[in-house]
C-alpha cells in the first residue's frame, strides 16, 4: 500500500507541484492519521496516561486542517472554472478526459480511446466496450481516473450554469477473486478486482468538514469530560478509531469499502456506549445499538449484493450509479435495493421502527452521544442514500410522484420522534428524540427528491445539535451528574450563562427559526416537498410537507420546554452548580457561532436581493454533484416566501404555548414540573396517549421481550431440545438400538447366562448416556466366546454361500 | 490312508482345546488347551506336507513348537504373577477389562 | 530306528496301508478321548497327565506321517520341557492336587454350542474340499537331514527369528515371575 | 536445494512430527522437559520445511500441483504415493503448520489432567502427521489413510485428557467419524470400478469420469456417499451432534485442533475431491447442500442462544460458521469457493483462539459456566480485550478476518453456477444474512455476560485468577496478528486461491452444458 502511494509522491513531485490535486490524491491522509492515533494509543497509550488526549487532537486536527485545505482547493477549482466557463461559453460543452498517463499516476495503458464516466473497475462492466484495452489495474496499482461529467447543472430557466468539478477518484486494488458463473477464463468469466479508494468531491468534503469539526472540538471537550475516567485511554483510543471509520466511509468508492466504514463506526459506537460496561444497563445498551443495526446490515448486505450484481458485478459506487442513470440496471434491481438499503437506514440512522437503539445510546459518555449518536455516525445512512441516489431515485420512483417509502419512513419518524421527545424527563433522551426526528427529515428530504437540502441539513444539523448534546454534558458536569431535568435542574440560566447562550442559539437553530441555520435548512426540504404551491420541486408530496410543518412546530415546542425546565424557574437539584471551565465552553461557543453562520452558506437566490445572486446557494454549488452520467438532474424547489412565514409562526407559536404553559405552572407553585391535574389525569384518551408516548409506543417490549426474549427464550431453546431430543436421541438410538440387537444375539447363544444379564441391566438402568460400555462387561470369557461364535457363524456363512 | 482322517483328528483336537478355554477357570488349565490347540495345528502342517512332499510343513511344525514353549513360558509367569497378586488364578475374575 | 521302521513298512507296499490305518484309529481315539478328559477332569494334575498322553498319541501321529524328527521334537519339547513347566505352574500356585469342583466356568454350555458348532463347519468344510479321494499313498519319510537343511537354508532368518524370540521369552518370563 | 524440496519436501513435511513422535517413544516419560522440547523442535522444524516450501512455491503458477511426487504404492489396486501441494491446500497447510507448533507451546505450561506429557505430545505429532498428509495427498486411497490417521489420537485425546464425560464424547466422536468414512470409502471404491479401476488418482479419476459415460444416477449416489462422510467431518447439519459433545470434552488444546484444522478436512474433501470429481452429480446436490447450510447457520445460532457453557456455545457456534463456508462451496462458482476456503482458514484461526480463551479461561475460573462468570475485563483485562477482539472477528466484523469468509459466501450464494436454481440460493442469501444478526446476538451476549460487567462474588477475591501468561502471549499472538492482517489484506489467501480453485471448477464447467 505505502509503495504504492510513496509512488504518487514521487510522480507528483516530478512535475509541476500543483497544490490543489496533491491535496485530492492524498486525501487518504485524512483518517489515516487518527487511525495512526489509534495504533499509538493502542500500544503507548499507557505511557500518555492523562496526556494521551493531545495525540487523538493533534491527528484529528490536522486531519480537520487537511480537509479544510482540500475544501478550500475544490471550491477554488469550482469558482475557477465558473469564470473559464463563462470565457469558453461558446463550446457550450466541455468534456475533460483526463489521461491518467499523462498525469503519471496510472500503468500503462491506452486511454486514448476514452474514459467514460466511471469509476475504479472500469474493465468491469465494460468488457465488450474495451475488449481491447488493456487498462487494468494490477495489485497494488494506482490510477487517477478524472470524470467527464457533463457539466449540465439545474434544469431551471433563467438560472446561472454551473460547471460542476468532476470527483476525483484513487483508487487501489485490494484483491481479485475468481468470477461467477462456472465459466473458465476463456469462456468469457473475469476475475472481480475489489477496490478501495478514496473520492472527492462536494458530498465527501462536506462530510469530512462536518465530521473533523466535531471531532475535533469534542476531542478537545473531552479532554476535561472525562478527565479521570477509570478508562480514559481506551476512550481516546476508540474516538480515534470513529474518527478514522467515519472517515474512511465517506471517502468510499465502493459500496464494500462503504460496508468496511458502515461495520467499524458500528463497533466503536458499541465500544462507546458500553464505555463504563461495568453496570448492566450500560452493556445492555451497547448490545442493543449493536443488534439494531445488525438488523439493518441484513438490508445493507442485501442490498448491496443486488446493486453490484444490477451494475454488471461491481462494487464501484459511480458505476452503480452510472448503471442507475443510463437505465442498465433493471428496475426491479433497483426498487429491491432501495428497500433493501432503506433497512440500512432505519437502522442506522434511526428511523421508526429501528430507532429504539438511539435514545439507548445516551448511556454512552455524552461528548460521543455528540459525536456519534448526534452528528455523525447517525447520519451515514442519510451519507449512504446520498451517495447511491440515482439508485434510490430509479427505485423509489422519486420524480413526479407523491409518495414512496423513503419519504414515508422519513416523515413517519420526524413526527413519531418529536412526540417522544415530549414526554422525557431526561435531557439527553430529549436530544436524542430530536436527533431522531430531525434524522427524519433528512430522510424525508431525500425521499422527496430534495438531495441538497438533505446534506445541507446535515451539516447543519451537525454543529447545533452537537452543540446542544455538548451543552448537556456541560450541565451534568455542573449538576452532578445528572440529566433529569425535572429533578436536578431548573433556573441555571443565571449560573451558567455561557452555556444557556450557547444552548438558546443552538436551540433555536433546531426550532428553524431566521437567522439561524435551521431556518435555512429545513426551509429548502419543505420547498424541496412541492407540496406548497407555487414551488415547483420533483414532485408534490403535500401529505409530507404537512408532516414536515407538524414536526417543526413539535420541534419548537419540545425544545421551549427542555429549556424553561433547565435554565427557567428555580434550581431544584442538590448541589451547587458552575460554569463548566474554557475547555468546555469554548467548543460550545465555537459551534455556537457555526449555529447560526452555516445557515448563510445556502441563502436562497432570490433573498436579499444582489446578495443571493452573487452569494446564494453556495452549498448546493459546491456540494451537488452535476447532473449527468452519475448522477440525475434534480429539479430544485423555488424558495417561498409565504411558506418560510407559516413555519416560522407554526414553530413561534408552539413555543409561545408551551412556554406561558410552563409560566401558568410557574405561578402556581415554583418547584412544579408538571400539572398534578393535568390533561392526562383528567382525560382517560389524554392519558392513555401519554401512557403510549412514555412506552415509547411498545416498540421496546415488542422488541425485546417479544422478538429477542422470544428468539433467546423459547425458540433457542426449542432449538437446543431439538439438538438434544430429537438429533441426538436418533444418534442415541442407533446406538442402543445396536446395542439390544447385540444384545439379543447374546442371548440366543447363552441363554442359561444370568450374569451377563445382571451385568447388564446393572450397568444400564445407572448409565444411560453411556450406551456403549454396555457389552463392556469386562468378561474375557464372554467376549473370547462372543467372538469365536461369530467367527464361526462367519465362515460358515463364507463357506456356504463361496 | 486319508488325508481327511488326520485333518478332522485335528480338527476334533482344535475344538475340545476351544471348549477348554472357553470353559476352564483355572489359567494352568487355560494354557494346557492352548497347547492342544497348537498341537492340531502342527497336526495340520505336518499332514499337508508329507500329503504335498513338502519339507516346510515340519518346518513349519518345529517353529510352532519353539513358539509354544515361549508362550508356555511367559503365560505360566502372568499366571504366577496374578496369583501373586490377588491370591487367585481364577481367570474369570480378571475382569480389569471392565470398561 | 523309528525311520528304519518306516521304511520296512515303505518297503511292504501298499500292505501298510491297512496297519497304519488301524494304528491310527487306536491313537486318534487314545488322542481324542485324552484331550476330553483332559477339558473335562476336575483334577489339575489329572489333566497335566492327560495332556501328556495327547502329547503322546500326537508323535505318535507325527510318525505315522513320516515325520520322525518332529516326532522327537515334539516328545522332548513337550513332554520333556513343557508338560514340566505346566506342572511346576501347577504346583506353584498351590491348587489342589486332588479333584476341584470349580475348576470350570459357569459358561461351559455356551463353549460348548460354540465348539460343536465350530466342529460341525470345519468338519463340514475339510469334507466339502477334500472328500474322500485325496489319498495319502507312497509317500516318503521326510529325513532329518533335509529337515536340517532346509532350517539352516531356507527358513534361516524365521529360525533365527524364533531364537530371539526365545530368549525374549526367557528374559519376559523372568521379568514379569520375578519377586521384587 | 530446489531439486531436493521438489523430490522429497513434501514427503519431509509430513512425516518430521512422526519422526518426533518416534524418537519420544524412546525418552523415558518422567522427562517432561525433553519430551516438550522434541515436540516443540519437531513441529517447528516442521513448519521450517513448510515454509521453504512455501518459498518455492510458483504463486504465479499456484493452479498447478507443485513439489509432484508420484510413486507406485499398492500396485495391486494401481495406488500411488502421490503428493502434491496447490492453490487450494497451501493455506490450509500453512495454518496447520502454524496451529500445531502454538497448541505444542501452550501445552508448555497447560497439559491438562491426567498429565502425562509424552502420550500427550506424542499423539499431537501423530495429527500434526495426518493433517498435513490429508492436505497433501493426490491419491484417494493416500487420502483416506491420512484421513483415518487422524481419527486415532484425537479419539484418545478426548477419551484421556477430556472432561467428565469424555468416554461418552470420544466414542460419539470416534463412531460418527467412522461411519462417515466407511461410506466415504464405498464411494472411493465405487468410483474405482465404475472408471475402469485404473487409478485412484484424483485428477486422472476427474479426467476418466469426464471421459467415460457414467450414469447421472450413480455418480448421483457416489457423492452421496461422499457427502455423508465428508459432511459428518465439517459438521454439517443434522449430522453435527458429536460436535459440541467432542468440543466441550476435549482438553484446549484438542478443541483448538479440531476447530482449527480437522472440521477442514471435511470441507476440503469437498473442494479437493466431490466436487471436481463429479461436478455432475454435484450440479443435483448443491441445493441439498445449500439448504442444509444455511439450516445449520440459523440452527447452529440458535442452539448458541440456549447454551450455558462457554465451550458449548463456541462449538455450535462452529456449526454456523461452517454453514457459511458450506454455503461459498454449494454455490459451486470460483467466488463461492474461494470464499469457502477463506472461511476455514479464519474460521480456524478466530475459532481456534476462541476456545484458547475459553480455555485459559477454564484454567482461572474451573468453570466455564457464563452465568458463574463475569467482569473477566475487571480480572484479566487483557484477556477481556483479547475475547473481546475474537467475538468481534467471529462475528464477520469488516477489517478482521471473518468477515471475508462470510460477506463473500452470502454475495457468491445470489449468482450460483449454472445449473444451480438461482431463486433458491437467493432465499438462502437472504437467510445466511439473517444468520449474522443471529451470530452477533450470541457472541456479544456472550461477551457481555463473561468480559462485561463486575466479577460475581465467587471469583472476586480469587487469588489464582490471573491475566494472560507469557506461554499464552506466544501461542496466541500469531493468531492474532494474522486474524487482523487477513482482514486488511484478504489478497494473501485469495491471491493463492483463486487460480486453483478456478482450474478445479474447470470439469465443472466442461460438464455445463
Amino acid at each position: 500500500m505505502s509503495g504504492s502511494f510513496t509512488g504518487v509522491f514521487a510522480a507528483a513531485a516530478a512535475e509541476t507541484f500543483e497544490p490543489s490535486s496533491w491535496l485530492f490524491d492524498n486525501i487518504w491522509l485524512v483518517p489515516a492519521m487518527p487511525a495512526a492515533s489509534f495504533v499509538l494509543i493502542l500500544l503507548f497509550g499507557k505511557r500518555f496516561k492523562d496526556h494521551v488526549h493531545w495525540l487523538g487532537i493533534a491527528t484529528v486536527g490536522a486531519g480537520l486542517v487537511f480537509s479544510l485545505a482540500t475544501a478550500g482547493a475544490w471550491i477554488s477549482q469550482y469558482e475557477s472554472e465558473q469564470t473559464h466557463h463563462s470565457e469558453e461559453a461558446v463550446d457550450g460543452e466541455i468534456i475533460r478526459v483526463v489521461d491518467a498517463e499523462e498525469d503519471g499516476h496510472a500503468e500503462e495503458g491506452d486511454h486514448e480511446e476514452g474514459i467514460a464516466p466511471r469509476g475504479c473497475n472500469l474493465e468491469e462492466n465494460t468488457q465488450d466496450l474495451f475488449a481491447s484495452s488493456e487498462y487494468a489495474l494490477g495489485a497494488g496499482g494506482l490510477s487517477t481516473v478524472e470524470y467527464a461529467a457533463s457539466e449540465e447543472g439545474g434544469e431551471g430557466e433563467g438560472k446561472a450554469e454551473h460547471v460542476k468539478p468532476d470527483p476525483v477518484v484513487n483508487c487501489l486494488n485490494w484483491f481479485e477473486v475468481g468470477s461467477f458463473g462456472s465459466g473458465t477464463e476463456a469462456q468469457g468469466a473475469r476475475s472481480l478486482a475489489f477496490s478501495i479508494g478514496t473520492i472527492v468531491d462536494g458530498q465527501s468534503l462536506m462530510l469530512l468538514v462536518v465530521v473533523g469539526i466535531v471531532s475535533f472540538l469534542v476531542h478537545v471537550y473531552s479532554s476535561e469530560y472525562v478527565k479521570g475516567d477509570r478508562r480514559y485511554v481506551h476512550y481516546y483510543a476508540f474516538l480515534s478509531l470513529f474518527t478514522a471509520s467515519i472517515l474512511f466511509m465517506g471517502l468510499a468508492t465502493s459500496t464494500l469499502q462503504l460496508i468496511v466504514g458502515w461495520e467499524l463506526v458500528g463497533v466503536c459506537s458499541f465500544a462507546l456506549i458500553g464505555h463504563w460496561w461495568e453496570e448492566k444497563p450500560n452493556s445492555d445498551a451497547a448490545l442493543k445499538a449493536f443488534l439494531t443495526n445488525r438488523v439493518g446490515d441484513i438490508g445493507l448486505l442485501v442490498g448491496m449484493i443486488v446493486l453490484f450484481f444490477g451494475a454488471g458485478q461491481s462494487f464501484d459506487i459511480l458505476t452503480i450509479n452510472h448503471a442507475a442513470v443510463s437505465g442498465e440496471m433493471s428496475q426491479t434491481s433497483m426498487t429491491v435495493a432501495s428497500l433493501c438499503l432503506l433497512t440500512a437506514v432505519m437502522s442506522k440512522s434511526g428511523q421508526f421502527i429501528l430507532h429504539t437503539w438511539l435514545p439507548d445510546a445516551m448511556a454512552g459518555p455524552t461528548p460521543v452521544s455528540a459525536l456519534i449518536h448526534a452528528a455523525t455516525m447517525v447520519v451515514a445512512g442519510i451519507y449512504m442514500v446520498g451517495r447511491l441516489y440515482p439508485v434510490f431515485w430509479e427505485g423509489m420512483n422519486i420524480p413526479g410522484s407523491s409518495f414512496n417509502a423513503l419519504a414515508f419512513v422519513g416523515a413517519l419518524t420526524t413526527v413519531g420522534g418529536g412526540a417522544l421527545a415530549f414526554v422525557q424527563r431526561d435531557i439527553k433522551k430529549i436530544l436524542a428524540y430530536s436527533t431522531v426526528s430531525q434524522l427524519g427529515y433528512m430522510v424525508l428530504a431525500l425521499g422527496v427528491g430534495a438531495w441538497t437540502a438533505a446534506m445541507f441539513h446535515l451539516f447543519t444539523h451537525a454543529f447545533f445539535k452537537g452543540c446542544l448534546f455538548l451543552g448537556a454534558g456541560s450541565l451534568s458536569h455542573a449538576c452532578h451528574h445528572s440529566f433529569d431535568i425535572k429533578s436536578e435542574m431548573g433556573g441555571l440560566r443565571t449560573k451558567m450563562p455561557v452555556t444557556f447562550a450557547t444552548f438558546m442559539i443552538a436551540s433555536l437553530a433546531l426550532a428553524g427559526l431566521f437567522p439561524f441555520a435551521g431556518f435555512w435548512s429545513k426551509d429548502e426540504i419543505l420547498v424541496g416537498t412541492g407540496g406548497f404551491p407555487g414551488t415547483d420541486a420533483n414532485g408534490t408530496y403535500t401529505v409530507l410537507l404537512i408532516m414536515g410543518l407538524i414536526a417543526a412546530a413539535m420541534t419548537a415546542g419540545y425544545m421551549t420546554r427542555a429549556i424553561w425546565l433547565i435554565f427557567f424557574g428555580e434550581y431544584r437539584g442538590h448541589v451547587q452548580p458552575h460554569e463548566s471551565p474554557r475547555v468546555m465552553t469554548i467548543p460550545l461557543v465555537i459551534l455556537a457561532a457555526l449555529s447560526v453562520l452555516t445557515g448563510f452558506l445556502n441563502f436562497p437566490e432570490d433573498w436579499f436581493g444582489g446578495l443571493g445572486e452573487r452569494y446564494g446557494l453556495k452549498f448546493e454549488q459546491w456540494v451537488e454533484p452535476g447532473g449527468g452520467d452519475t448522477f440525475h438532474v434534480i429539479g430544485h424547489g423555488d424558495s417561498n416566501l409565504l411558506l418560510a412565514v407559516v413555519a416560522s409562526l407554526l414553530a413561534i407559536g408552539s413555543a409561545v404555548f408551551v412556554w406561558s404553559y410552563y409560566q401558568r405552572l410557574y405561578a402556581k407553585d415554583a418547584t412544579a414540573t408538571e400539572y398534578t391535574d393535568g390533561l392526562a389525569s383528567r382525560s382517560r384518551i389524554a392519558r392513555a396517549g401519554h401512557v403510549f408516548l412514555e412506552q415509547k409506543y411498545f416498540l421496546d417490549i415488542i422488541y425485546t421481550d417479544i422478538i429477542v426474549g422470544g428468539i433467546k427464550g423459547p425458540v433457542a431453546r426449542m432449538a437446543n431440545w431439538i439438538n438434544q431430543n430429537v438429533i441426538d436421541a436418533v444418534v442415541n438410538f442407533a446406538g442402543t438400538s445396536s446395542t439390544a440387537v447385540g444384545r439379543f444375539v447374546y442371548r440366543f447363544i447363552d441363554q442359561g447366562t444370568i450374569d451377563g444379564a445382571v451385568n447388564l441391566s446393572g450397568t444400564s438402568a445407572s448409565e444411560s448416556g453411556q450406551v456403549l460400555r454396555r457389552v463392556q462387561t469386562g468378561r474375557i470369557r464372554q467376549y473370547a466366546s462372543l467372538m469365536f461364535g461369530a467367527a464361526t457363524l462367519l465362515a460358515a456363512v463364507f463357506i456356504l454361500v463361496v | 490312508m486319508l488325508l481327511n482322517q488326520y485333518l478332522l483328528l485335528a480338527a476334533a483336537l482344535f475344538v475340545i482345546g476351544v471348549f477348554g478355554v472357553l470353559t476352564r477357570r483355572n489359567g494352568v488349565l487355560v494354557l494346557m488347551s492352548v497347547e492342544l490347540i497348537l498341537n492340531a495345528v502342527n497336526i495340520n502342517l505336518v499332514a499337508f506336507g508329507t500329503f504335498h512332499g513338502d519339507i516346510a510343513g515340519q518346518v513349519f511344525a518345529l517353529f510352532v513348537i519353539a513358539v509354544a514353549a515361549a508362550e508356555v513360558g511367559v503365560g505360566l509367569a502372568i499366571v504366577l504373577l496374578i496369583y501373586r497378586n490377588r491370591r487367585s488364578i481364577d481367570v474369570a475374575e480378571a475382569n480389569l477389562m471392565k470398561g | 530306528m523309528i525311520s528304519t521302521l518306516v521304511l520296512v513298512a515303505q518297503e511292504t507296499g501298499n500292505s501298510w496301508d491297512l496297519p497304519a490305518n488301524i494304528a491310527f484309529g487306536i491313537i486318534s481315539v487314545i488322542a481324542i478321548g485324552g484331550a476330553l478328559r483332559m477339558v473335562t477332569t476336575n483334577n489339575v494334575v489329572h489333566a497335566a497327565l492327560y495332556l501328556l498322553v495327547v502329547l503322546a498319541s500326537v508323535a505318535a501321529i507325527y510318525i505315522l506321517l513320516g515325520a520322525e524328527f518332529t516326532a522327537v521334537t515334539q516328545v522332548l519339547v513337550y513332554i520333556g520341557a513343557i508338560l514340566i513347566l505346566l506342572l511346576f505352574g501347577v504346583m506353584l500356585t498351590r491348587a489342589k492336587i486332588g479333584g476341584d469342583e470349580e475348576l470350570d466356568y459357569e459358561q461351559r454350555w455356551m463353549g460348548l454350542g460354540v465348539s460343536v458348532l465350530l466342529f460341525v463347519v470345519m468338519a463340514y468344510s475339510l469334507w466339502e474340499e477334500f472328500g474322500s479321494d485325496t489319498r495319502l499313498v507312497g509317500y516318503e519319510p521326510q529325513r532329518t537331514a533335509e529337515v536340517a537343511d532346509s532350517v539352516f537354508s531356507t527358513y534361516i532368518v524365521p529360525f533365527e527369528a524364533v531364537s530371539v524370540l526365545l530368549l525374549a521369552a526367557l528374559i519376559g518370563a523372568v521379568v514379569v515371575a520375578r519377586r521384587d | 536445494m530446489t531439486e531436493f524440496l521438489n523430490d522429497w519436501g513434501i514427503t519431509l513435511m509430513v512425516f518430521l512430527p512422526l519422526a518426533g513422535a518416534v524418537i519420544m517413544m524412546f525418552v523415558p516419560s518422567s522427562d517432561e522437559e525433553s519430551h516438550k522440547a522434541i515436540a516443540l523442535f519437531s513441529t517447528l522444524l516442521t513448519a521450517a520445511v513448510g515454509i521453504l516450501l512455501i518459498g518455492e512455491f510458483d504463486f504465479d503458477n499456484a493452479s498447478a500441483l507443485q513439489f509432484d511426487v508420484n510413486t507406485s504404492w499398492i500396485s495391486v489396486v494401481n495406488a500411488n504415493y502421490h503428493v502434491a501441494i496447490d492453490g487450494i491446500s497451501l493455506p490450509l497447510i500453512a495454518l496447520t503448520l502454524l496451529v500445531t507448533p502454538l497448541v505444542v507451546i501452550y501445552s508448555w505450561n497447560h497439559i491438562p489432567e491426567p498429565g502425562n506429557a509424552k502420550m500427550f505430545l506424542m499423539l499431537t505429532l501423530v495429527l500434526h502427521t495426518g493433517m498435513l498428509g490429508t492436505f497433501v495427498a493426490q491419491d484417494l486411497v493416500l487420502f483416506f489413510v491420512f484421513f483415518e490417521v487422524v481419527l486415532l489420537p484425537m479419539y484418545f485425546m478426548i477419551g484421556v485428557w477430556g472432561g467428565e464425560q469424555r468416554l461418552y464424547a470420544a466414542i460419539k466422536f470416534f463412531l460418527f467419524t467412522l461411519f462417515g468414512s466407511a461410506l466415504m470409502l464405498v464411494s472411493f471404491l465405487a468410483l474405482y470400478w465404475n472408471t475402469g479401476s485404473s487409478t485412484f488418482d484424483i485428477v486422472g479419476l476427474s479426467q476418466e469420469v469426464a471421459a467415460r459415460d457414467i450414469a447421472l444416477s450413480t455418480q448421483v449416489l457416489i457423492f452421496g456417499g461422499m457427502f455423508l462422510g465428508f459432511g459428518i467431518k465439517v459438521p454439517m447439519f443434522p449430522f453435527h451432534t458429536w460436535l459440541p459433545d467432542a468440543h466441550t470434552q476435549a482438553p484446549t488444546q484438542g478443541s483448538v485442533i479440531l476447530a482449527a484444522i480437522l472440521l477442514k478436512l471435511g470441507t476440503y474433501g469437498f473442494i479437493r475431491i466431490a466436487i471436481p470429481i463429479l461436478p455432475d452429480a454435484a450440479v443435483e446436490w448443491a441445493p441439498w447442500i445449500g439448504l442444509l447450510a444455511v439450516i445449520g447457520i440459523i440452527y447452529g445460532a440458535l442452539a448458541c442462544l440456549a447454551q450455558t457453557d462457554m465451550k458449548r456455545l463456541i462449538a455450535f457456534s462452529s456449526v454456523a460458521h461452517m454453514g457459511y463456508v458450506m454455503l461459498g462451496i454449494a454455490t459451486l462458482t470460483p467466488f463461492g469457493i474461494n470464499a469457502a476456503i477463506f472461511g476455514m482458514v479464519a474460521h480456524g484461526l478466530i475459532t481456534g483462539m476462541l476456545f484458547f480463551v475459553a480455555g485459559s479461561v477454564k484454567e482461572r475460573y474451573h468453570t466455564l459456566e457464563i452465568k458463574r462468570l463475569g467482569g473477566l475485563l475487571v480480572q484479566a483485562p487483557r484477556m477481556g480485550w483479547i475475547l473481546g477482539f475474537c467475538t468481534m472477528a467471529s462475528l464477520g466484523l469488516p477489517g478482521l478476518a471473518g468477515f471475508w469468509g462470510e460477506f463473500p459466501a452470502i454475495l457468491a450464494a445470489y449468482n450460483p453456477a449454472e445449473g444451480v436454481s438461482q431463486t433458491l440460493f437467493r432465499v438462502y442469501m437472504v437467510i445466511a444474512a439473517i444468520g449474522t444478526v443471529f451470530a452477533a446476538g450470541y457472541l456479544l451476549w456472550l461477551l457481555q455476560r463473561t468480559a462485561f460487567g463486575n466479577p460475581t462474588e465467587e471469583f472476586a477475591d480469587d487469588p489464582h485468577i490471573h491475566d494472560v501468561v507469557a506461554t499464552e502471549w506466544i501461542a496466541w499472538t500469531p493468531l492474532l496478528v494474522l486474524i487482523l492482517l487477513f482482514g486488511f489484506v484478504p489478497s494473501i489467501i485469495f491471491g493463492v486461491t483463486d487460480p486453483a480453485v478456478v482450474n478445479g471448477l474447470q470439469a465443472l464447467a466442461q460438464a455445463a452444458p
